[in-house]
């Protein structure tokens, strides 16, 4: 079964890559946001895979969710600096 | 330009030292030493399913202690710096109505999601989460409540009061692991009990859901804060 | 037996997670995105469960459960942001 | 039997990484927001619903959670959709020019 | 009276999910469920109108049964028919939004309306106003309000009707 | 082999982050890149605890107390990476609270517009 794991982890990598290249180079600030809480939620599967499930959790519950809704109640704010 | 070009020779300065450390990397066969007391005693010292819950709770105790110390000045930060630019609500633009189906949605998970937080903290000498991971999804239940209802307004006494309380009892807890069993945070304050059922691993489940709250109370005060911010 | 139909099942979740990928990436709208990551977080509640019967471990599946909860919320943020609702 | 339960598993799994499979392919294909979210919604919820199937008749005792699991997903999940649905359409997203009919815009007229 | 059945169906409700998360009824199980399905209600003494639509009589019982059981057809219907569309090369779509009316009242059966629609063959649940759903189509088959209510609101009412009233 | 491909997936992370936080003008942005570093950070750290072919720390039926030795992998990182990812969210909350009280000053997010400590 590693093989199979090995192709879990090549092809989370690759969706990773891709969406924190979206969350740097992404013309909308909200989507940038989605994108860095989309990084996480994926970076806890890859944790899963890698066998550290308490990882996996915090990982979904504080690094993606918490942090992508602070940064939403901070942009909903600041409307118009968004696109300085 | 020239900014840019800096910033793209630091970065191939580190990327270069990511690469030997890469290809210098070979993983270890067998666990170093600190792995090995921890797997082989986690179970028949402190009665813990979960080894990295037995080392958060009891093994690097003062640590999370510090850890939880360090995220209560983070939230009483975050409420000092914006405590100036909390809205009178007079000034606030028109928000969009919410849905019939969000409200009703939402009334109807937020029970539900409140117990899910519940059963991480409590079994998280049992299972993966615990405290921080508990303590986030009720904070998550928070959250929902303020999405469901932007205008409501959390109770800040509440919240507080739960923060301290919860905050209290976990040193007091680990005070009383001083004089009865071997050390501060020391777990063997409550019999170890039968490995693998809820009331075991002696105190760390009451730790737990004590960090479990706590954490809970601080993200929830740092959300409120952040949402009751006035629109600039 | 079962191990084919596992290794079949894994590589055509892949080929889904790409194709979402695809349109996350793409996506003409800020809203389009957000369907992608909607899906892109289902499809990731089946590799989590996939992953799981792989290895063995019944427990992995309490992570299944907060993500299922928090891939809701996320959507439900940005879709609230997106009609200035808070 | 354990060999019927075996295969059955196995079966159920590849239908529903087929489904979800489907939902990717209307992702990418369809024309515009309201039917993407379509395709996404329907064939993500019955794909997943169905791999959780799968894996249950090849881990019988795994069946509690992953009934949980399934229940979560078949109530959020039209939620999520139906809010993000909302939103669109009153942020004014394009529909696609194949569109026939649009009562909600006849009704509630163009949103601010 | 009212208030109190509502407390006990959340209490019997989170008691069952506590016990469906642990997989066991073991005595300490058990007791903190007893305690966390208790504290929970508490908390949202005021927010429980949600629960107290539900029917308890044996009536709305097999209508609940009938009522997943058609659901599950018509998913998997919906499932199929979503297939074909998005595997034929020429993605044969026709789309729309409709209007609805349902006479449902009670905003748990109005929601659970909601999510079957939007589930079901072709057709996902915009905006709920009143009596009045507006319905995205794939395939628009009639922007009449009667036709369109007959053909998709209809299924799913006789059911929730029962249950929830 | 699967511990190295995290690894230099988490090292790209990084690297993506930073060039993001160095690059972009607007404060909230390199937010975001900072947090998208920071993930990488953890699953780098994540990867150094990983072990071919071994199981999560956690003891129940499918692992026992006797062969945990020679089946878990190692736990330590895992309770690292545990403490800082609670940490890296009371830091981002703290920069964001920063940044809303910066707008409120000048009235923009261009990192440019604030002057007044540059030297």
């Amino acid at each position: 079964m590693s093989a199979l794991i090995l192709a879990m982890v090549v092809l989370l990598a690759v969706v990773l890559i891709g969406a924190a290249l979206v969350a740097i180079k992404g013309k909308s600030l909200p989507i940038a946001i989605l994108s860095a809480g989309l990084v996480s939620l994926i970076a806890s599967v890859l944790f899963l895979v890698l066998a550290a499930p308490d990882v996996a959790m915090t990982e979904a519950a504080i690094g993606s969710g918490l942090t992508t809704f602070l940064f939403f109640f901070v942009l909903s704010r600041v409307r118009g600096g968004e696109n300085d | 330009m020239i900014k840019r070009a800096a910033a793209l020779l630091l970065l191939t300065i580190i990327g270069g030292i990511f690469f030997t450390l890469l290809t210098g990397y070979s993983a270890d066969e067998n666990l170093n030493l600190t792995a090995q007391y921890y797997a082989e005693n986690t179970a028949k010292d402190i009665g813990a399913a979960n080894i990295v819950t037995a080392i958060i709770v009891t093994y690097r105790g003062l640590d999370t202690l510090g850890e939880v110390t360090v995220l209560f000045l983070a939230a009483a930060i975050v409420g000092l710096v914006l405590a100036r630019s909390r809205g009178a609500g007079a000034a606030q633009t028109v928000k969009a109505p919410v849905g019939e189906l969000l409200t009703t949605g939402s009334h109807s998970l937020l029970p539900l999601i409140l117990l899910l937080g519940i059963y991480i903290f409590v079994n998280g000498h049992l299972t993966p989460g615990g405290g921080f991971q508990g303590g986030a999804v009720v904070a998550s239940a928070m959250l929902l409540l303020l999405l469901a209802n932007p205008v409501k307004r959390f109770n800040h006494r509440l919240i507080s009061i739960i923060e301290s309380f919860s905050g209290f009892s976990y040193v007091v807890i680990g005070v009383l692991g001083l004089l009865l069993a071997g050390g501060f945070l020391d777990n063997r304050i409550l019999p170890i009990g039968e490995f693998g059922q809820l009331f075991s691993a002696g105190a760390i489940p009451l730790i737990y859901s004590l960090i479990g709250l706590k954490v809970g109370a601080e993200f929830s005060s740092i959300l409120s804060n952040l949402s009751e911010a006035e629109e600039l | 037996m079962a191990e084919v139909f596992i290794y079949i099942a894994a590589a055509i979740v892949g080929v889904a997670l790409l194709l979402a990928l695809y349109r996350f990436v793409k996506g003409p709208s800020d809203a389009d995105r957000v369907v992608a990551f909607d899906v892109l977080t289902i499809i990731s509640i089946s590799a989590i469960v996939l992953a799981a019967f792989v290895e063995g471990r019944g427990i992995y599946l309490d992570v299944a459960l907060v993500y299922a909860l928090l891939s809701f919320l996320g959507v439900i943020a940005v879709a609230r942001y997106l009609e200035r609702g808070f | 039997m354990s060999m019927f339960f075996d295969l059955l598993g196995g079966l159920l799994l590849v239908c529903g990484a087929a489904f979800l499979l489907f939902g990717g392919l209307g992702l990418v294909r369809m024309p515009d927001l309201f039917n993407r979210i379509q395709a996404g919604t329907k064939a993500t919820t019955l794909g997943t619903l169905l791999t959780l199937a799968g894996v249950v008749c090849l881990r019988p005792e795994w069946g509690f959670k992953l009934l949980l699991i399934g229940l979560f997903i078949l109530f959020t999940n039209p939620i999520s959709s139906q809010v993000l649905a909302r939103a669109a359409h009153r942020s004014g997203t394009k529909m696609s020019d194949k569109t026939c009919v649009d009562k909600l815009e006849e009704d509630f007229g163009e949103k601010p | 009276m009212k208030k109190a059945q509502d407390f006990a169906l959340l209490f019997a409700t989170l008691l069952l999910f506590w016990l469906l998360l642990n997989g066991s009824v073991a005595v300490d199980v058990v007791l903190v469920g007893i305690g966390v399905a208790l504290l929970i209600p508490f908390l949202f003494r005021d927010s429980l109108a949600v629960f107290s639509e539900l029917r308890v009589t044996p009536q709305a019982l097999m209508a609940a049964l009938a009522y997943a059981v058609y659901f599950v057809k018509e998913l998997i219907n919906a499932n199929i028919r979503l297939a074909r569309i998005v595997l034929s090369p020429s993605l044969p779509v026709e789309p729309g939004i409709v209007k609805v009316r349902t006479r449902l009242k009670s905003k748990m059966g109005r929601l659970l309306l909601a999510n079957s629609i939007t589930l079901t063959p072709g057709t996902l649940t915009v905006e709920l106003d009143d009596e009045w759903l507006y319905v995205h189509w794939v395939k628009v088959e009639s922007a009449d309000v009667e036709a369109a209510t007959t053909s998709i609101v209809a299924g799913f009412e006789q059911y929730l009707e029962v249950m929830y009233g | 082999m699967i511990a190295q491909l995290a690894m230099a997936t988490g090292f790209a992370l990084i690297l993506i982050g930073f060039y993001g936080a160095l690059t972009n003008r607007n404060i909230l942005r390199m937010i975001v890149a900072f947090s998208v570093a920071n993930t990488g950070v953890h699953l780098v750290l994540v990867a150094v605890g990983y072990m071919n072919g071994r199981t999560a720390p956690i003891l129940d039926s499918a692992v026992s107390a006797t062969e945990a030795v020679t089946r878990i992998i190692d736990p330590v990182p895992q309770a690292l990476v545990l403490t800082a990812i609670v940490i890296g969210m009371g830091v981002t909350a703290l920069m964001l609270a920063f940044a809303y009280k910066l707008y409120e000053k000048k009235r923009s997010l261009d990192i440019g517009k604030f002057t007044e400590l540059r030297w």
